[in-house]
This record gives C-alpha cells, sequence and structure tokens, in this order.
C-alpha cells in the first residue's frame, strides 16, 4: 500500500523549473547555521518527549518515555537482528536505487529522443503515483515468488518515474546552443550524450537521482510494512502489533533517522556533483 | 527554458490526446491478456462488472462516502497548512534556516512507518486524516517555498512601489507569481493525500474503501479488489489529469 | 589573396514551415571571400543572416547550392571551421581551462597538447588568473572570450561568428569587438562575420555584405577601406559616416520591408 | 524588503492561530465521542470473512443486544496487534482478536487491557492446496506473517511432524496464500472455513492438513477489554456476552437458519456457509463461550515452544471470567501452575 507514498515531493518536482539555484545561491555560513539550529530543533524534540513523559502528559502506551527508548536503543543497535533487518532493507533500497534510477534515465532519454511519445505517456507518468502499488503484491507472487523481490520491484518502479520524468524534463529544457556546439564540433552520439547531453541537463538528473533514493526507501520500508517478513519496515509492523511500543519507537527512530541522514548525504553529494554550477 | 521548449517541442505529428487514448486501449488490451494469462488478475469486463454491482450497494457507497470526505478534509488541511508553512519557510529566512534542513528530511521519510505512532494520539477517525494531510503537506509547502524564493527581486519592488498592503502582495504578487509551482504542489498532494487515506484505512477503520479493498483482497477476491482499487485509481488519475492539464496552461 | 578562403554558389535555402507555405530563407547568394579576409553580414531581424552563416557551417543542408572552404565542399559539419554563438555556450560543469580544452577533447588533440594550447588560447584572450573558475563565476563578456578561446583552438581556417557580441552591454562589446579585431590580425583566420549593428560591422570588418528582407539575398557589397589598425575612434571619421549612411540607405528600405511584413504575419 | 518582512509576521501570527484553534476543535471533538451508557465499541479480526466473528453483526442485525439495553458497533480491525491498538487509542472498548497478539498484550501494562474470555476454542486451521497429488513430505506451508496465531500453529505443527520436513514462510492474507499455493510457489496455504469450502466447491481445493489433528485445539482468538472500560460498565460487559451465548447457541441449534444469515455478512453464498458450517469441527463446542482449560493450556505451550513467551502462561491470574455467563467459567487455578 504504500508504493503509493511514492509521490514525488520534492524540494524541486520534475515540473518546478529551476532545479538547483534555491539552495545555492545561500552563503556557506547560513549552512553551518541551519546545520546548528537543526540540531537544536531536534534536542528540543527530545526535551519535550522527555518532559512530556515524565510529567504524564500523555501515556507510555502512547509514547514511551526517552529514558527507556535510549537503553533499548544501544540494546537494539547491538543485536545481529537487527542489522539483519537493516542489511536487508539497506540491499532493497540500494537495487531498486540503481535498477530504477537507470531504468528512468533511459526511459526519460527515450522520451527526449522522441518527444511524441514521451507526451503520450506524460499523463499517465505523472498521475502514476495516485496508483497503490502495493495492492499488486498477489501479482507479485504469481510472477517473481515469495521473496524481497516483489519489494525490489515494486521500490524500483517508484524510484523510476521520478528520474524519468526528471531526465525529460532536463533534456528536453537544455538550452539549443549546447547541440548546436555539438553538432559543430562533430560530436558523435555517443559524445553529444556524455560529453553535452547529460551534464547539461545534470541539474535535474541529480534531483532525479536524489528523488529516487527518497522514493526507493519509501517504497522499500512501505512495502516491507504491508507485505514483508523482514526488514526494518516489517519490524516495526510486528512489534506494533506484538504491543512492544518501546521497541517499535527505536525502530521507527531508526528509520527517521535513517531517511534524514540519507537527505543530508544527498545535498552533499548532490553540492559534489554539480560542483561550481553557482547560481545561474 | 522556453527556448529548448520550443526547440524539442515542435508540433508532433501524432496528435497527443489521441495518442494517450490509444495507450490507454493498449493498457486495456494488455490487461485482458495478463487476465487470460493469469489467474490472479480478473478481466476489465469482470472488474467493471463488480464496480457496477458494488454501486447498487448501500454499503459499498458509505464507504466511499467515507473515504471521501476523509480525503476531502486531508487534502483540504494540507493545502492550507501547505501553503502557509510554505509562505513562511519562502518569505522569511530566519525560519528557513532554522526549519528547512528538518522539512526536507522528513519529506524523505516512509510516512507509513508513523501510523503506529499516530493512531494513539489521534484515534482512527482522525489518524487517517493525518495520514493524509502528511502525504499531501510536503509538496505544497515545498514547491510554495522553492516559488517564493525563486520569485524575481523586481516583483518585491513593484509591491513596495505601488505600496502595496500584505494581503494584495499576496494575492496580486505571489500567488499569480507562484501559480505553476503551487499547482504542481497541488496536483500531487491531491492525489497523495488519497493515497495517504487509503493506506490507513488498511490498518483498520470503521469505513472506508481502503477496508473494501483489504476485504477482498484476504478473501482473494480479485475481481471485487480490482474492482475498488480502479476506481480509486481512476477517480485520483482524473482529478490529477485535469490539474496537470491546469498547470500546463498556466505556463 | 590568392585562393578563396570560402566560396558560396548559387546558394538557396528553404524550410518546410509545418502547415504554413514553405518559407525561402536565403535566395541564389553567390559570393566569395577570400582567404584571411574578415566579412561581415547585416541585414534586418528576419532575413536568414544565421541560416546563411548555419549553411556555411554546414549545420544545415541548403536546398541548392554549395560551399566550398579552401576549395573543399563543405558537406557537414567540418573542423575546418571554428563557430561562435550568440548565446553563452560555455558548459557550466567545466572550468574555464576545461571549456577552452572541450573543442580539442573532441577533435581528438592529444591531451598535453590540449593543456598546452588551451593555455596559449587563454593568455591570447586575457583570462589569465581564471583557469580555474567556473562559467558561473565569469562575466558575460569573459564567457563570451571562453567560448572564443575554445573556437581558436580549435584551430580552424574559418572562424564564423553570429552575432557574438549580442547578449553584451555596449561597453563590453566594444572592448571585446576590439580583442577580436586584435587577434585576428594575429592569427589570420577567414572569418564570416553576422552582426544587425551597422557600426560594430564597419568597425571590424574589410568587406561588408548587407541582405535583404526574405527571402534573404545579398543586395550590396562594400569594401571597408579603413585603416587595418583602426581604433573605435574611427567611429568620428567621414569615412565611417559615409560608409554607415550608404549601408544605411540600403538597409532601410529592407528593414521597413520587414517589419511590415511581420506586422501583417502577426 | 519591507513588506516582505511584514507578510511573514502576518502569516507567523496566522498560522499560530489556527493551530490555537485547531486545538480546541481537536478537544471538542475527543471529548464528543465518549460514549452514553450501554455502548459497546467492538474491534475483531476477520468480522467480514469468519463466520464465528460475523455472529456478532448477525446480533446486532437481530436487535439481541438492543433489547439488552446494549448499543453495540463492530470496527474491524485488521491484524491482531492492530485491533488491539485500536482499544489502546480508544477507539473501541474490547477487542475479538487472534491469542498470541492478546497475551502479549495483556502482559504489556501499558496496554492497560484485561483477557475476559475465549473465542472459537476448536482448532479450525486447515491448510489447503490445489494440487490433487500434493502430500505433506517436505511440504511448505504459507503462513500469514510473524507473531500470528497462524505461523503459532505452523511451528507447532513442524515440530510434530518433524519427520515431515516441513517448511514454512511468511505469505499473507488467506487469498495471498491461496493465490502462491496455486502459483507453485508454497504447497499450501492457511485458511479457514468458508473459505476452506468455498475454495474446494469452486476450485477443487483439497485440505492438504488439519492443524486440530496434529496440535488438538486451543482458542484461535480472546476477548479483551480495556481496563477502564471494565470498571464502569460490568454489568454491560455480562450482558453483551448473554447476547453472544445466546447467538451462538443460534448458530449450533439451527446452522441451515444460522447460514442464511451468516452467508451475505463473510460475503459468500448460504449453501456454502451451511456446508462450511457443517465441516467445522464440532460445531457446539466452536461456537461456545465455555472456557476449555485443555485448549488454553496447549495455547500456552505453543507459545513456549516457539520462544514467543519464556514462561507458561498463569490462566488463572490472565483471564478475568467474571463477565462470562457462569456456566461458561471454569476452574483454572491450581490446574496450572
Amino acid at each position: 500500500m504504500e508504493s503509493t507514498v511514492a509521490a514525488p515531493v520534492k524540494t524541486e518536482s520534475p515540473h518546478t523549473p529551476t532545479p538547483v539555484p534555491g539552495r545555492r545561491r545561500k552563503r556557506p555560513s547560513t549552512g553551518l547555521l541551519s546545520a546548528v539550529c537543526t540540531f537544536g530543533l531536534l534536542v528540543l524534540g527530545c526535551l519535550f518527549w522527555h518532559l512530556g513523559s515524565a510529567l504524564a502528559w500523555w501515556s507510555p502506551a502512547t509514547i514511551p518515555p526517552l529514558t527507556e527508548v535510549t537503553p533499548a536503543l544501544v540494546e537494539i543497535l547491538g543485536s545481529g537482528e537487527f542489522w539483519g533487518d537493516a542489511g536487508r532493507t539497506g540491499f532493497e533500497i540500494a537495487i531498486a536505487f540503481v535498477g530504477g534510477g537507470a531504468f528512468g534515465l533511459l526511459v526519460g532519454i527515450g522520451f527526449w529522443k522522441a518527444p511524441t511519445i514521451g507526451r503520450v505517456f506524460e499523463p499517465y507518468l505523472v498521475s502514476f503515483y495516485a496508483v497503490p502499488l502495493v495492492l499488486f503484491y498477489p501479482v507479485m507472487i504469481v510472477i517473481v515468488g515469495i521473496n524481497q523481490w516483489s519489494v525490489i520491484i515494486l521500490a524500483s518502479i517508484m524510484a523510476g518515474i521520478p528520474m524519468a520524468l526528471n531526465t525529460w524534463v532536463g533534456l528536453s529544457g537544455l538550452p539549443p546552443v549546447y547541440l548546436k556546439l555539438a553538432r559543430s564540433l562533430g560530436c558523435n552520439p555517443r559524445q553529444t550524450m556524455f560529453e553535452v547531453a547529460l551534464p547539461a541537463a545534470a541539474p535535474f538528473i541529480v534531483a532525479g537521482l536524489r528523488l529516487a533514493v527518497v522514493y526507493a526507501l519509501i517504497g522499500a520500508v512501505a512495502m516491507e510494512f504491508v507485505t514483508a517478513s523482514a526488514g526494518l519496515g516489517f519490524r516495526i509492523r510486528y512489534l506494533y502489533e506484538s504491543f512492544d511500543t518501546v521497541e517499535m519507537f527505536v525502530y521507527v527512530l531508526v528509520v527517521l533517522a535513517m531517511s534524514l541522514a540519507l537527505t543530508f548525504l544527498l545535498s552533499v553529494a548532490e553540492r559534489a556533483l554539480l560542483r561550481g554550477r553557482a547560481g545561474r | 527554458m522556453t527556448a529548448a521548449s520550443v526547440h524539442t517541442r515542435r508540433r508532433p505529428r501524432i496528435n497527443v490526446p489521441a495518442g494517450s487514448f490509444l495507450l490507454l486501449l493498449l493498457v486495456i488490451l494488455l490487461w485482458w491478456l495478463a487476465a487470460q494469462l493469469s489467474f490472479v488478475i480478473p478481466t476489465p469486463a469482470d472488474t467493471v462488472g463488480a464496480l457496477v454491482s458494488n454501486f447498487g450497494d448501500a454499503d459499498y457507497r458509505r464507504h466511499v462516502e467515507a473515504t471521501a470526505a476523509a480525503v476531502l478534509v486531508a487534502f483540504l488541511v494540507a493545502g492550507l497548512l501547505g501553503v502557509l508553512l510554505g509562505l513562511a519557510l519562502g518569505l522569511s529566512k530566519w525560519v528557513r534556516i532554522i526549519f528547512e534542513p528538518l522539512v526536507v528530511g522528513f519529506n524523505g521519510v516512509p510516512k507509513i512507518v508513523l501510523y503506529p505512532v499516530l493512531l494513539p494520539i489521534f484515534s482512527l477517525s482522525g489518524s487517517k486524516i493525518v495520514m493524509g494531510v502528511l502525504f499531501g503537506l510536503f509538496p505544497i509547502l515545498i514547491n510554495v517555498a522553492a516559488g517564493i524564493r525563486d520569485m524575481p527581486a523586481v516583483y518585491w519592488k513593484l509591491a513596495r512601489s505601488v505600496n502595496a498592503n500584505w494581503w494584495q502582495v499576496l494575492t496580486q504578487i505571489i500567488v499569480p507569481a507562484i501559480r505553476r509551482p503551487l499547482l504542481t504542489g497541488v496536483r500531487l498532494a491531491a492525489s497523495l493525500s488519497a493515497v495517504g487515506v487509503v493506506l490507513a484505512e488498511f490498518f483498520s477503520t470503521r469505513f472506508g474503501l481502503g477496508r473494501v479493498v483489504l476485504r477482498a483482497y484476504g478473501n482473494g477476491n480479485y475481481p471485487d479488489m480490482m474492482a475498488t482499487i480502479l476506481l480509486l485509481i481512476s477517480v485520483a488519475f482524473i482529478v490529477s489529469l485535469l490539474l496537470w492539464r491546469w498547470e500546463r496552461k498556466t505556463r | 589573396m590568392s585562393q578563396p578562403g570560402i566560396q558560396i554558389s548559387d546558394l538557396s535555402v528553404e524550410f518546410a514551415g509545418g502547415d504554413a507555405d514553405p518559407v525561402t530563407a536565403v535566395s541564389g547568394v553567390s559570393q566569395e571571400i577570400d582567404a584571411h579576409r574578415f566579412v561581415s553580414i547585416v541585414g534586418p531581424s528576419g532575413c536568414g543572416k544565421s541560416t546563411l552563416l548555419n549553411v556555411v557551417a554546414g549545420l544545415q543542408q541548403p536546398t541548392a547550392g554549395s560551399i566550398m572552404i579552401d576549395g573543399k565542399p563543405v558537406t557537414g559539419p567540418d573542423r575546418r571551421i571554428g563557430l561562435v554563438f550568440q548565446e553563452d555556450s560555455t558548459l557550466p560543469w567545466k572550468t574555464t581551462t576545461d571549456n577552452v580544452a572541450f573543442g580539442m577533447r573532441i577533435l581528438g588533440v592529444a591531451k598535453r597538447d590540449q593543456q598546452r594550447r588551451a593555455q596559449e588560447m587563454i593568455d591570447l584572450v586575457g583570462l589569465q588568473g581564471f583557469e580555474q573558475s567556473y562559467p558561473a563565476m565569469l562575466s558575460g563578456g569573459m564567457r563570451q572570450r571562453v567560448a572564443l578561446a575554445r573556437t581558436l583552438a580549435q584551430q580552424p581556417s574559418v572562424l564564423l561568428m553570429d552575432e557574438p557580441f549580442a547578449a553584451l552591454d555596449q561597453q563590453t562589446r566594444i572592448l571585446l569587438g576590439a580583442e577580436v579585431r586584435r587577434i585576428w590580425r594575429q592569427t589570420k583566420q577567414t572569418v564570416l562575420f553576422v552582426t544587425h549593428d551597422l557600426s560594430e560591422a564597419i568597425l571590424m570588418s574589410q568587406q561588408v555584405w548587407v541582405m535583404s528582407y526574405r527571402p534573404g539575398r545579398i543586395i550590396d557589397v562594400i569594401d571597408v577601406d579603413l585603416p587595418d589598425d583602426r581604433d573605435a575612434s574611427v567611429v568620428s571619421t567621414p569615412a565611417f559616416n559615409e560608409l554607415q549612411n550608404r549601408i544605411w540607405s540600403t538597409l532601410q528600405q529592407e528593414a521597413m520591408r520587414g517589419f511590415v511584413a511581420e506586422s501583417t504575419a502577426a | 524588503m519591507k513588506s516582505r518582512t511584514n507578510l511573514a509576521r502576518r502569516i507567523t501570527a496566522l498560522l499560530s492561530g489556527l493551530t490555537l484553534l485547531s486545538l480546541t476543535a481537536c478537544s471538542a471533538l475527543s471529548q464528543e465521542e465518549e460514549g452514553g451508557s450501554g455502548q459497546i465499541r467492538v474491534a475483531a479480526t476477520g468480522v467480514d470473512s469468519l463466520p464465528f466473528m460475523a455472529v456478532l453483526q448477525l446480533a446486532v442485525d437481530k436487535g439481541w443486544f438492543e433489547r439488552e439495553e446494549l448499543n453495540v458497533s463492530i470496527l474491524s480491525g485488521g491484524g491482531g496487534g492492530n485491533t488491539l491498538r485500536t482499544v489502546t487509542s480508544g477507539d473501541a472498548d474490547l477487542a475479538i482478536t487472534g491469542s498470541p497478539a492478546v497475551v502479549h498484550a495483556a502482559q504489556t501494562p501499558a496496554a492497560n487491557l484485561t483477557v475476559i474470555g475465549s473465542w472459537m476454542q476448536v482448532n479450525d486451521f486447515s491448510w489447503i492446496t490445489p494440487d490433487q497429488g500434493a502430500s505433506l513430505e517436505g511440504a511448505s506451508l504459507g503462513f500469514s506473517k510473524a507473531g500470528s496465531a497462524t505461523e503459532l500453529i505452523v511451528n507447532g505443527v513442524k515440530e510434530e511432524l518433524a519427520d515431515k520436513r516441513l517448511t514454512s514462510i511468511s505469505v499473507g492474507e488467506m487469498g495471498d496464500n491461496w493465490v502462491a499455493a496455486k502459483a507453485g510457489r508454497i504447497t499450501a496455504g492457511w485458511a479457514m472455513h468458508p473459505f476452506v469450502t468455498e475454495k474446494q466447491e469452486e476450485e477443487g481445493a483439497k485440505v492438504l492438513l488439519s492443524a486440530r489433528d496434529v496440535i488438538g485445539d486451543h482458542p484461535a482468538d480472546l476477548v479483551a477489554v480495556n481496563n477502564d472500560f471494565k470498571e464502569a460498565n460490568g454489568k454491560q460487559l455480562s450482558a453483551f456476552f448473554r447476547v453472544v451465548d445466546k447467538a451462538f447457541n443460534y448458530v449450533v441449534r439451527e446452522p441451515e437458519k444460522a447460514a442464511k444469515d451468516l452467508g451475505p455478512l463473510v460475503d459468500v453464498t448460504p449453501e456454502i456457509m451451511a456446508t462450511a458450517l457443517r465441516q467445522t469441527p464440532e460445531l457446539e463446542t466452536a461456537y461456545s463461550l465455555k472456557v476449555d482449560p485443555q485448549a488454553l493450556r496447549n495455547l500456552s505451550d505453543l507459545m513456549v515452544g516457539a520462544g514467543e513467551i519464556d514462561e507458561p502462561i498463569e490462566w488463572g491470574s490472565l483471564l478475568d471470567q467474571r463477565y462470562l455467563p457462569e456456566n461458561a467459567r471454569a476452574d483454572l487455578d491450581g490446574k496450572e501452575g
């Protein structure tokens, strides 16, 4: 059911032009300040949590106290079961990202080469998030069997769509002069693609990659939540159902931390990949 | 990008709406073929039949209404909240410095894992709406904030030069200037809040299509299941398509 | 001044024009440019100057006629030809050095030569100290210098420039125009330079072709007999004024015709 | 940029106003949910697919609860833990759902639950296969998910029939299991009546394994109630069970008639429902509130065997039988130890 989650929510949604500029415009000092503020907010959140539990603003069944969650966190991080789940989820995300990303890139390039086909498919692709992919689970059982590949395939689809749309938008937004330059230099098709077109569309493609990672994560965890028998998403569901609220919170926190860390890493990677291209 | 789009999007020889329609027919044909090949997939005809008979059932209509109402509330709340928070994030440098990383980070969180936390806080009927809001909120919020940030500085000068009050600035300058990203956000929020609500309904609810789907699913009654999914998909799809067409026009 | 650098024979270009009637952009142009000469084309907007240039560059196939460069026909993009565009064509993901070396890289010049020649060209266009800068950190004029350096680094025998200064401000264009002339006098390529600015055309070139509104024909060829080492002060001389008046009298009618045609079409 | 800051300030003000407003609305909303006396909100797993749960809806439809001045509403809760969560969240007062989940929840003080009865104490779990030639030897069995009653049973069966070298895999709902079995991904999938009957009649399914024959009976579900609700509504709870007893009796005495009532509630034809009831082992024991100490002990042993709990369950202290009809209670003390 989750797969639906895949909506393209991104800083740079495929259809908003100007992908990178917003962020880059700020001076480095605000980046540091932002990081400090974010950290401060997280600390404040923890404080609020602790206070709320201590003053009994909510019942421990609703939100267990921080003092119980922290030791459980330490214990769980040391357990093999956790790393087994995390490894499985990580593997699914990685495969879905690589597979979905590559497929999305190819589809995006294909749409660029054949804009009519692209325009025929576009309305369906942009509305694809309205489909709860998880409901295709029974079909997946028949096709791929009962294993993690059903999670991977559905997560790949979720990762592939924003990638395809972003790649396409990026390529069709290329300044025509770049292609003219490539032609005047006598670039062969491979050179035109790899030396000119793809690097020029890179801000969009990198934004698409970020989305692909996020959707691979969302898709994999959400699919696990509903259908799998291992993985972080499954573990949360399992602990939820068996009323182990404290451990469940630990896993929810781990997934949250993982997503936040991933977002942070992605923005660092994006900066590195788009080095030098300040707000043009 | 204007020049580029003119360049690559020359008038296509094939009529695009006709092409999309053909594609739809092709999908239905493939669906029918798949139904012949695999017993899991009901034929399109069976599915539509199930849908029609479902609508004859007052109980089913009640489920539809419950979901529709929850989606509508979730969408409206997500829209209102998203626009306001997006404005705050886009307009104030400090709000941005303090909150932006967390907002972007939370956008990447698989929100479904929060359901176990939401249920005890918002109870059954509330948590599905909150889930819908969580799903729909971020696209609007982020698009509005980005839209404002990308607004040409000259608009602010213009606003000051004509002595516009804050309401006029909002309605006459900001909203028209960011209408495109705003519409993108609204479109995404519309489908996403529906997804969020239905997902939450999969867990438990008194009335709602999520429950209907899950019941048919649990019993292996695939025509019934597909019928409801088809209903959900086509409504979300049509709404999304209409919003998308509108969005394109505002280029 | 012996063999022709560029030879244009009976050139015509038509566009299919979609639903509408075909448009004849260039019609029956036959001209020669001697090697090492600097020729400008002026004409009203929409007259097919850029089309003509694209055809000479081999980027577009003519409907009729042919192009020869150094006595050999142009059939497609050609390494004897260097192009400088009106738009900013620096690649934002490359540093100045890499941008300048880009053309050589595509043409398969040896790595070591690339580095050496890139540095020479950077020096030539006066961008020392900006080797490691990205285009985003450079001004519009500097980026156009990078593009020029990239083109020169390919060592073309013919240089085609399509309104290269159109996007720049007045001061920059004058300075850059002088730069280009200085470099030309050093490198002595055959240059075909498209502009819509009369004084720029006169200031830069040895010969000016005036092109008519659609269908584009060369309706006047004017030799500029101003001293070769002229600078911007030449603008105030009577000789300059006379040339300008002569070109303008031809151009004026065409500009008017184009204006009327465009506004009735719209 | 003055207009900009100004605007930001106004929007912040608007936002805080809105937050306050919605907080007020929320608290107003939550107060409104307070039920009148006689109201019991039941959350149960499988109310739309299992006849022994649909009996509740039958009693509602027949007005039997009303006659006892009870206003019963039924909520379909999804899986075991999920159903219990609706009680914790205050959306339901009473949960009837998978035994392992109830045992776990009852042992978690924060859940604030008490177990007050057992439900469906005959083991009705079967594993069905579309393959007529399938044998248990080396079979792979699907169960719903980790921590579920079906997993517990599969593990018990695997241990009992160690020589058959059974394997098991988490597949999902009955429908998923049937699909997986048809696709050859597993040998057989779990099912209960009337799903078993329906697949037998319509698609020629064969029962590969009847769990009851291997591991005996145990309660499929337990009834748990919110402690605060229990304190305040003891009489109503007793009345609730009286009505349930009556409804169970109706099914046992007049299965053909009951099948006509139950069929539509679980989405099968009355004929299939009637067959399903006939096939249900020991109908009078299955559809009964009478606590079966042997079945409870069996459940405890299964859970210990599966490693889900460390100590056998002391049913005497865990199960609060006060609200059951007198003839349904059993002496649990002393026998457990």
